[in-house]
Parts: C-alpha cells; structure tokens; sequence
C-alpha cells in the first residue's frame, strides 16, 4: 500500500509539473503580454523598462527556471492587474468552488445510482425508458445553456431565485441543478450500464440459486460489484465536473475558481492563470488518488494480496 | 436414397453469397429503420448535413443584415419565423449559417483530433517500449487536466476564429482517441490470431498493416461519431464565453453569448440556439449509440 | 418401485430474440428416482443446461418461457410456481453447482458472506450458528484450514478449493436434489478425480438425488445410476447405466461411444459422426439427427420418431419401430418406469 | 532403424518476471525450467500435462512466439533459438501451428480465402493462380469445399474453424506443426473427425507433430512418444505405449489413474492426489512433486531428481529410481 501511494504521489507531482510547463511556454510563446498594461503608444523606454521589471526580457530558459523554483515554493508571481499574491487569490476562491462542485456531486450520485440502477434491474420497463432518455437528453445540453434557461424562468419569470452571486444557500441552486445535470446523466449511465453487466455474471445466478431475494439480490451484492467501475468513471468524469463548474460559475456570477479563471484570461493576466491551472491540477490529481484508493477498497482483489 | 434425402445431406449451396457485399448495406438500413433513436439520429445528421451544405441559398434573410429598426422581433413577426436579435439580424438565418460552423467544427475536429490520436495509440500500443512510456505519460497528463478548461485556456492564449478553435479542440480532444486506440492495439495484439500471424510468418509491418488496422476501424468510427457530440457542445461553449468563433461571424454559441445579456426582456434570443445545439448534439449521440450497438454487440447495453 | 423425486413431462423451453423464436428444448421427458444418480449427456446446444435452468426457475425471465409441458418436483408443479415460493425452494430444496468455479462466486464477498446466505434464509439462523454450520460443511468437503477459508476471497482459492466451495454451498441446506452442471469440466483431470470422489462420498452419506449434466461420458459411466442422452433438444435415449454402455440402442448414442479414441485401435481412423450439430433454427421436420445418421431412411426425414420403450430402455429412433410398440406420454409413466 | 531427429531442445528454460512494486522484488516464474526432448521425423511426440505445467509454453516458445529465456532450440540442424524475428520468418514455412481456440485464431474480418493465401503470399510461392488452385485443393482436403472461400469466420461451426485452422497450417507444406490442444475446445463427436484429419494429413504430407494436449485418451490413441510435464519440467518421457501401460513416475502413475473409467463395470484402482497444484511462482523446494506425492523420500525435499534413463526409450526424473533403483520401483509398483 504504502508503495502504491509513493508512486501516485510521484505521479501527481510529474502531473502537475508537466501541466505548469506546457502552459508557462504556450504563454511565452503567445507574445508578450507587456503591451497589455501600457497604452498602445507608450515609448520604447517604458515598454523596456516594465519587462525589465516583469522579468519578460530575460532569455527563456531563465524565465522559466525562475518561475519553477518560485512556484515551488508557492510563489506564482502577483496579478499583473491587482498586484495582489496570485496564488492567494485562487485559493481565497477555492471553497466557493468546492461547494458548488460538491452539492452537485452529491446531487448527480444520489439520483443517478438509484436510476440507474433500477433502469438496469427493470431493464425495458418506464423506469428504465426515463432513465435512458434522461441519459441521452442530459448529455446533449450544454450546461451554460441550461442554465440561462433556468435563470430565465426562476429568475427572469418567476422571480423566485436570484440570477447570480454567490453568499447564501439559495444562491447555490440553480447552479447546482445547472452542473449536475450533465454529471446525472453520465452517472446513470454507467450505473446502469455496469449494473447490467454485474447482472449477467455467474455469481449473480449462483446467488440466485441459493435463493437470495431479488431487492438484497441488486442492493446489496450487485450494486458492491457495480461500484468498482462505477467508482473509476466517476473519479475519471470528475474533471468534465471542474470543468462544467468553471462556465457554471460564469454564468451564475458564482464567486469561484472558473471565474477568476475567465476574468484572468480575458484580461491575460498570466500568473494568476498559472495559479489556476496549479491549484485545478492538483486537486484533480488528489481526486484521482482518493478514487484509487476507494477503489482498492471496494476491490478486495487488489487489497488482499 | 430419395431426392429429399440428398438436401438434407448436403449443405445449402452457394446462393446467395454473390450479393454479399449489397445485402450488408441493406441489412444495416434495415437493422437501422427497426431502431427509432437509431432513424432519428440519422434523419438529423442527414438534415445537419443539408443544411450546412445548403444554408448559404436558403436562408431566409441576409444573416449578417443589421437593422436596428427591426431589433429584438419577437418570432412569427414581420417575415422573422424565429424573430430578430439585439442589432436586427434574423434569428433563423444566423442559426442556419451557424450550423455549418458547427458541423465543420464537429468533423473537422474529429477528423484531425481522431487522425493524430489513432497514430500516437498505435505506434505506443503497437511497438511499445520507452515511446509508449513517454507518449502515456503524456496522455496521462493530458486526461488530469479537465478538457473543456484546457480547450479554453489553449483557445484564450492563441486566439479566437475558426481555425484556432478547431485547434484548440483538436489539443484538447486527440487524447481520448490515443488512448482507446491504443488499448484496443494492445488488446488485438494478444489476440491468438495475431500470434497466428507471426507464426505463418507474417512481417511486423504487414501484421499492423493487414491484420490490426482493418480491426481497429470498427471502434474508431463508433468513438469518432459520440466524440463529434462533445466536440459540438465544446465549441459552443467555448464560443459562448466569449472566445472560439467570433462575432459578427454566426455560430450557435456566440448567439448565446450575445442573447444572454437580453434575457429578461427577449427570452428566443436564447431559446432557439440553445435547441439547436441540443438537436445536434442529440442526433450525433443517438446515431453513435446506435452504431455502438449494432457494431460492437459486446458493448450493448452500455 | 422408487419414489420419484423430480418429473419433467414434455417440457418445451421457447428463447425470444427479436422477432426470431427458438426452441433449445422441444418436448423433455424424464424423471429422477429418490437417491439415485441420473446423468444428462450431450454436446454443447442439446438443452441440458437450459433443462436444469428451467428446473431452477433460472432462465432469464424477459427473454424466455416455457411453452409447454410441467415439471413437478415432489408431486409439486414447479413451472406454476411464483417467484417467492420458488425462492423458498432454491438453495433448500433444490440446489445447484455450476460448471465454472472461476466465476460462479462473487469476488467481491467473502467465502463466509456467500455461504451463510441460504443458512440465512432458509434456515433462519443465527450469525454464530451459521458460521460453525459453515465451517464444519467446509471441512466435510475436504477444504483444509477452514476456519481460514471462511473469511478469504475467492481470488485466494484455487479452482479446486473454489468447487469444493461451491459443493458445499449447495450443500449446506442438505438439499433433496441437487444439479451437478458439467461440475469438473473446468477443472484438470487430477482435481477432477478429487470432486467425483466427493461427489460420490457425500453421495453415499445421504439419500438426496443427483442430477449430473455432462457432456463427458466416463464422468457418466463413473457416477451415474441411468442415463439421458440429449441431441438437440430432445431425449433420444434413456437407460440404466449399464444397459446404456452394454447396448445403445439409438445410432447417436452409439456413435458418441464409438467415436471416443478408447474404444478404437491405436492410430487407426477414428469412428466419427459426420457432419455436425444442427442450430435451433435448422431443424425442421422428421428426425433432428436424421442429416448425420448412419442408418438413415425415408421416414426418418418426414415423421419425427416417438420414444420407443424397450423394457426400460427408451430409444427415440424409427429403428426401434416393429417389433415394439410405440409409447405415448402418458403409457412412458406407467411403463417405463419401474 | 534409425530415424532422423527434426528438432532437439536443450536446456529449454523460459522465465517470466513480475514486478512487485518499487521495494519489492521481483517474481520469477519459471513456466518451462531447464526441459529437454528430440522429435524424429515423420514422429508425433505429445507434451501432457495439467494447466499451467508449461506445456503451452514450450510450444510457443519453440516457435519463438515467445523468446526463450535460455537454452537451444535445434530445428533440422540448425540453433533457432537465438535467430532474430526476420530470419526466423523465413524459416517458418517449414514449422507450422495449429492453435487451441478455433474462435480467437482466425482474424475475424478477413475472409477464408484471404487467411488461406496469406502464407502463401508471405513466402512468396507460387503466381496468384496458381495459389488459389491450392487454396481450394486444401480446402477440399480439409473438408470443406470451394464455396466457402468467401465466408468469415463466424459463419462457420467450432469444428469448420478448426478445420480452416488446420488447412492454414499444412497449406505451405511444412515438415513440423505444434498442435496446441486442437480437439479441446470441440464437441465429442466433432472431436474425432478432426483427429481423423490430423492422421491423414500427417500420412500425406509427412508431417512431424508435437502434440500438446491435457486429453490422455487422445494423447493414446494419436501419438507415438509423450513427455510428461509438471510445473516447468519433464518428468517422465516414454513411447506412448510403454506410459500407458508401464508409468514410472507418480505424477504419471497418479495422472493416468485419474482418468475416468470408459465402462461402467470397469474397476479402476485411483490414486487421489493430495491438494492442488502449487503456484509456479513460489514451487517446493526439491523435487516440486514432493509435497503431493505418496513415496516422498527425505531427500525428495532438498534436492531436484536427475533425469534418469529407465531403459533406452523411457526416462523418469525421480529420485526413487536413482537412489533406490531396485526396492522402491518394487514397493511403488505393488502399492
């Protein structure tokens, strides 16, 4: 076990290393972003003298090997607008974030496993018809759509729900339903889909044989042998989650991470980007271990050695 | 012995076999027609096809027309089936041209995404070694970086435009077909037939070429047709937040982009984009399903 | 005369595919005596797995029925019964071991956990006293450190250990009857040695009966007290033990037995059934063997042949026409049968 | 008469390595450790042995399917185990093989007459003409006939495929076929027809075999000498007849007691082994026969037995016949 931590650990790290670089050079090359900040007439001096101060003007190699040993230690450089700590403005943004994905994490898992788990159990029946429209509708919506629409109605009609910002409990729910749709609808897919497949295994019929009732029958010894695939597609669909929160928090004006993200693209503003794309590979890397070690722990073939 | 004795002996002779290769076309068309998600999605694919062939001669009005006079129309006003947006342009035109921003960039993506993808998966799974080591980790690292996030951050520093977004969603987009292809590779190589290959004495060459290639073509077409889905909503995302295609140049998402700040006063600004992209997207899906299903029975009921 | 434990008279299984029907069972007839060992014998698609499903209740409800015919088991008519009373029987009354002890156990369960679901059910016991009742049917099936066994994963077992598990759990009720499904197929010639001669001694200690499918007629000729033997969908031949090896009376039993490399010289060409076994959907009028037999004639490709009784002894071949008389359904049970 | 030794190996060992993780080390599966045999011509000599005893291995490894890890391979003179991938190709229109699942052996999407040109093609003989000629002559030879050439593989039985596999193998004319458990996978009465074919092609083409089969019946009745295998090794090697009736080893003994009676009024004498096969990852120490079997000596545990040469044609590796020679093959055979 312990072996198998250090080597996800050094994988995270190669990760997220590999991910810092590769978007530190597709910046570089994309052009100076100095030009930015200074009016479009601006003297050569200035121009000098401001990538002299930013660093822009030294050979690449450097550039780079400074921005590594910096960010290594946490250090991404200040927001080229606010000149605020970069890092720290990510991380201030980070629980918003985190709530906005959980809720809807939770949401997606408890409808999803149990539709998809009757739609596999009552496989041709309505349940089973809803579950699969469900599964094949909510992954032809685009999320940002689907949340205008439901601002348009809550917000713009109804007047019930608030259009957007972040603060309280009723903030969070239009962007929760917006973002766990599309996780619904992949989660009920597997679900169902692995369930099928659990359903047609020779154990399944050798339970039946001993006379296990049908409900303990899917609940308690399909559904155990389901969640190890289930438990993998999840953790690997948590990163179309991220993403999917990163235009929900656009559109609900949702004070978090993909926001920031935006604003600071928009505006090029480059070592907060670098801190966003630090923080959001990271976390997906650690959700990935988590899932590793969910699913040795569900999967007594790899914990009993 | 009786002439009834004699058939019954002897297995049924080669009729039928001459016209092996037309019944085939025609038995997925039948196989097609008895799945109605399966019809659906290959009358819309072939009604996306239409238009964005067609769109230019027959959209109703000029979609790039401005005309302030007429703006934000509500639909079934004044010739405007669909209404106008907030400069007078007719909805229904733009969404028109806007599909074949879609199309193009659904297809295109998937051809050069699939293309590239397919060969890093063969020459890793293929030849394995130090070059599947290297071109995993990659992958790896590619696939622990959410994808619409990295389509958007390529698509923000290089720049918007069609081609730059097509590129953008290609980056973002090779790894999944690397990766299934090259499972598949690795699959097809432990396959007894293959080492049947090798001991009739089949070249590595040929064995890749003669043997792994025309069965990799199977999952190939049917990951390609769910991934032209991903690739739409992709892009209509991307667009839709401001960068990929840009305005005034139609697509589905800069419309949406466009339509959102009217959405207290002028709800079809958003509604009838957004329905198109979900048709699209729908009928992709659908047909990819139906495919899958028909294709690769072991994955039925995915 | 013995007491019939299990009847099946004209059963008819019909499998749904589409708009394609098929029938992997057209009209089975046999019994099983109280404590007696029948063998089902046949190649791959005859229907004798379907046969034990369809007993079991097991064929897979949307895509399958019996069409015609019962099986009563006990005097009791399984084919009418609801899912809950036949889970009352499955595990207790009847039990069943399957061909594959790879994959018939959940992998992710513990051998404990697995076992102590019928003892659960049926016998309503307490945790503490089905895990001695466990432990102690382990060790009856000949596991060592079992004890250990109970809480280890099947993944830790080998494919002997997993049968011996997979024995004890049909066991563990003390079943009246239980159906051996090809139980040492998967497994080497050695450990099949081991399972037949439990088999046999946990035979030996109680009176319940055996069904045991095979398709290997040694497996047979070692087990079994009669004999079914199963072509296509169809008993065509049924015997006791020694009857069925001394004389098979039906051309396809008889090339089964001629075709094995024992009954012929070293080297020399081997007698063989030309031809091969007919799909569900390929058999059509007459005889199902009538294309692969030796002795073929007219009638057999235009009259399907009734199972002739020759004293014990059922043969379903024209060739058993005169000087016996033809038995229907009705006379088989009185005659028949001891 | 002396007849002409087509292949010999020597000292054949194959070796797979698992790894453990970073800290751990590795594990060392011996699948095939240190066996050896020669095939005459015109011979066919069968490895028996239970699942994973190796037998599989040493067929395919022969074949370099897979690379030996150490020993010598001599085809027709010639060391072949060191050859590299292009010019064992060459070598192989003259060893052929026949594999055990006619379902996965044949490429799905190509068509019979393609999979049967194939070799053909790859060897370069004959112009397209005359290569489908011989196609269809095979086919014919095979059992099955010219209209068939565009079917695919699923279209046909278990045994038709078996015979395209077949037909696949002897189409180049070699002098040598491995046939891995050929008759496995099929029904009983299909079995026979394709043992029938085995022994008429081997009568027309002078075909050597080395058979590999777990099936003891039809390693009887087809084969001329058997090597018996268990956990890597060869541990008994007779003429086909003198095993059958004259087993010295007790794996062999207790393996041919194994197999069921063919009557019911046959009485067998059975000798019932003890436990399962140990893993080949972790084997006893000794000789890896010892902690089943019944005769184990002291020294059985500590030191592997040496092959030793009962008469000129039968060969056991146990110690019970180097040690003891006289007492205990008395003691074993009146047990």
């Amino acid at each position: 076990m312990l072996d198998f931590i250090i080597k996800r650990l050094l994988q995270v790290i190669l990760v997220v290393f590999l991910a810092l670089t590769a978007v530190f050079f597709l910046i570089r090359l994309s052009g100076d972003p100095t030009a930015l900040f200074l009016p479009p007439d601006a003297p050569r001096e200035q121009i000098e003298e401001y990538r002299e101060l930013l660093g822009f003007n030294r050979p690449m190699h450097e550039q780079y090997t400074d921005f590594m040993a910096n960010a290594v230690q946490g250090d991404f450089g200040q927001s080229l607008r606010s000149q605020e700590d970069a890092l720290q403005l990510v991380i201030d943004r980070l629980p918003a974030t985190f709530q906005l994905a959980i809720t809807a994490l939770i949401l997606s898992l408890v409808i999803a496993i149990p539709l998809g788990v009757l739609s596999a159990y009552k496989r041709n029946s309505i349940f089973d018809r809803i579950g699969v429209g469900i599964t094949v509708l909510g992954q032809a919506v685009p999320n940002f759509w689907l949340g205008l629409i439901l601002i348009f109605f809550f917000a713009a009609q109804l007047k019930i729900l608030p259009t957007g910002g972040g603060g309280t409990w009723v903030h969070l729910i239009l962007p929760t339903i917006t973002l766990a749709t599309y996780s619904i609808a992949r989660f009920t897919r597997f679900t169902r889909s692995s369930m099928l497949d659990i359903l047609r295994k020779d154990y399944i019929r050798t339970a039946k044989a001993s006379g296990v009732p049908t409900i303990p029958l899917v609940s308690r010894y399909a559904l155990k042998n389901s969640l190890i695939p289930i438990i993998t597609l999840v953790a690997l669909d948590l990163g179309t989650l991220l993403g999917g929160a990163v235009i929900t928090e656009v559109v609900f004006a949702w004070p978090g991470i993909g926001r920031l993200l935006m604003q600071s693209l928009m505006n090029r503003d480059f070592p907060i980007v670098l801190a966003a794309v630090f923080i959001i590979a990271l976390i997906y890397a650690i959700i990935n271990f988590i899932a590793d070690i969910l699913y040795a722990y569900v999967n007594p073939q790899i914990r009993v050695k | 012995m009786s002439a009834n004795l004699e058939k019954a002996l002897h297995n049924k002779p080669a009729v039928e076999v001459k016209n092996k290769k037309e019944s085939r076309v025609y038995n997925y068309f039948a196989n097609l027609f008895r799945s109605w998600t399966g019809t659906l999605g290959f009358i819309i694919i072939i009604g996306l096809l239409f238009i964005s062939i067609f769109g230019p001669w027959i959209t109703p009005h000029d979609p790039l027309y401005a005309d302030f006079s007429k703006k934000l129309l509500p639909p079934m006003t004044d010739g405007h089936l669909l209404g106008t947006d907030q400069l007078g342009r007719d909805i229904l035109s733009r969404m028109i041209v806007g599909a074949r921003v879609s199309v193009i960039i659904g297809v295109l993506t998937v051809v050069i995404a699939g293309t590239f993808g397919t060969i890093v998966g063969i020459i890793s799974g293929y030849f394995r070694g130090w070059i599947d080591v290297v071109l995993m980790r990659i992958v790896d690292v590619q696939l622990s970086f959410p994808f619409i996030l990295l389509v958007l951050v390529i698509n923000a520093i290089i720049g918007g435009g069609l081609r730059n977004i097509i590129i953008s969603l290609a980056i973002g987009g090779w790894v999944i077909f690397a990766r299934m292809i090259r499972s598949e590779v690795l699959a097809l190589r432990e396959k007894e037939f293959i080492t049947a290959c090798v001991a009739t004495g089949v070249s590595r060459f040929e064995i890749l070429f003669r043997h792994i290639l025309p069965n990799l073509f199977t999952p190939l077409i049917i990951l390609a047709s769910l991934q032209i889905g991903t690739f739409i909503i992709a892009e209509a995302s991307v667009s839709f937040l401001g960068f990929g295609v840009q305005p005034p140049e139609p697509a589905w998402g800069n419309m949406l982009n466009e339509g959102k700040d009217y959405i207290f006063s002028s709800w079809w600004l958003i509604t009838f984009p957004g329905i198109a992209i979900i048709i699209a997207a729908l009928g992709v899906n659908l047909f990819g399903d139906w495919l899958r299903d028909t294709l690769d029975p072991e994955l039925k009921g995915d | 005369m013995s007491e019939k434990i299990l009847e099946i008279n004209d059963l008819r299984v019909q499998f749904k595919n589409g708009k394609e029907k098929i029938q992997p069972i057209r009209g089975v007839n046999f019994h099983i005596n109280k404590g007696e060992t029948l063998g089902i014998v046949g190649e791959s698609g005859c229907g004798k797995s379907v046969t034990s499903l369809a007993i079991m209740g097991l064929l897979p409800d949307k895509t399958s029925e019996i069409a015609s015919g019962n099986i009563l088991f006990n005097n009791q008519n399984l084919s009418k019964l609801t899912e809950k009373q036949f889970r009352k029987l499955r595990g207790n009354d009847i039990s069943m071991i399957f061909q594959e002890p790879m994959t018939s156990l959940n992998p992710v369960f513990t051998i404990g956990d697995q076992l102590k679901e019928p003892l659960k059910r049926h016998k309503k016991m307490s945790k503490s006293q089905a895990r001695k009742e466990i432990i102690s049917m382990l060790q009856q099936v000949g596991l060592p450190r079992a004890e250990q066994i109970i809480d280890e994963y099947p993944h830790q077992l080998s494919g002997g250990m997993r049968q011996r598990v997979m024995i004890s759990l049909a066991l563990l009720c003390k079943p009246q009857l239980i159906i051996a499904d090809e139980p040492t197929t998967a497994l080497d010639v050695t450990i099949q040695a081991q399972i037949l001669d439990l088999l046999k001694k946990l035979k030996g200690e109680s009176d319940m009966s055996l069904m045991l499918i095979t398709h290997d007629l040694g497996v047979v000729a070692e087990m079994c007290n009669r004999v079914v033997v199963m072509y296509a969908g169809e008993v065509v031949e049924e015997a006791e033990v020694n009857e069925l090896f001394d004389s098979p009376k039906h051309p396809y039993t008889k090339g089964l037995m001629q075709s094995l490399p024992s009954n012929n010289d070293r080297k020399s060409k081997l007698y063989s059934i030309k031809g091969q076994v007919p799909r569900p959907s390929e058999i059509t009028v007459g005889c199902a063997f009538a294309n692969r037999c030796p002795h073929v004639f007219d009638r057999c490709l235009n009259e399907t042949p009734p199972s002739f009784n020759l004293g014990n002894h059922i043969s379903k071949c024209w060739l058993q026409d005169s000087p016996y008389k033809e038995v229907s359904h009705n006379e088989t049970k009185g005659t028949a049968i001891r | 008469m002396k007849q002409k030794v087509l292949l010999s190996v020597k000292n054949l060992k194959k070796y797979y390595e698992i790894p453990q993780g970073l800290f751990k080390e590795k594990i060392t599966v011996k699948a095939v450790d240190d066996i050896n045999f020669t095939i005459k011509k015109g011979e066919t000599f069968a490895l028996v042995g239970e699942s994973g005893c190796g037998k599989s291995t040493t067929g395919r490894t022969i074949l370099k399917l897979t690379e030996p890890t150490d020993g010598k391979i001599i085809f027709d003179g010639n060391d072949i185990s060191t050859l590299p991938y292009k010019q064992m190709r060459t070598l192989r229109n003259r060893m052929q093989m026949v594999f055990q699942d006619p379902y996965a052996s044949l490429n799905p999407k190509k068509t019979v007459r393609e999979i049967l040109i194939e070799p053909l093609r790859v060897h370069k003989k004959f112009d397209n003409v005359t290569r489908l000629e011989k196609v269809k002559s095979i086919l014919e030879i095979v059992g099955l006939s010219e209209y068939h050439l565009d079917r695919y593989p699923h279209e046909f039985s278990g045994g038709q495929r078996q015979r395209i596999g077949i037909a696949r193998a002897v189409i180049l004319q070699p002098d040598f076929i491995i046939a891995d458990e050929p008759v496995s996978a099929l029904d009983v009465s299909v079995q026979s027809q394709v043992i029938n074919l085995m022994l008429e092609l081997q009568r027309e083409f002078e075909l050597t075999y080395l058979f590999i089969s777990h099936d003891l019946s039809v390693i009887q009745h087809m084969t001329d000498r058997v090597a018996v295998m268990y956990l890597g090794k060869i541990v008994e090697i007779a003429k086909t007849e003198d095993l059958f009736t004259n087993p010295k080893h007790p794996y062999t003994k207790a393996l041919l007691s194994a197999v069921p009676i063919t009557h019911p009024k046959e009485k067998k004498e059975r000798i019932i082994l003890k436990g399962d096969v140990p893993s080949p990852a972790n084997p006893p120490s000794g000789c890896t026969f010892h902690p089943r079997c019944s005769f184990a000596l002291d020294i059985c545990k500590k030191q592997a037995p040496i092959t030793t040469e009962y008469s000129n044609s039968h060969s056991v590796n146990c110690h019970l016949y180097t040690e003891f020679k006289e007492e205990t093959t008395h003691a074993i055979n009146h047990s």
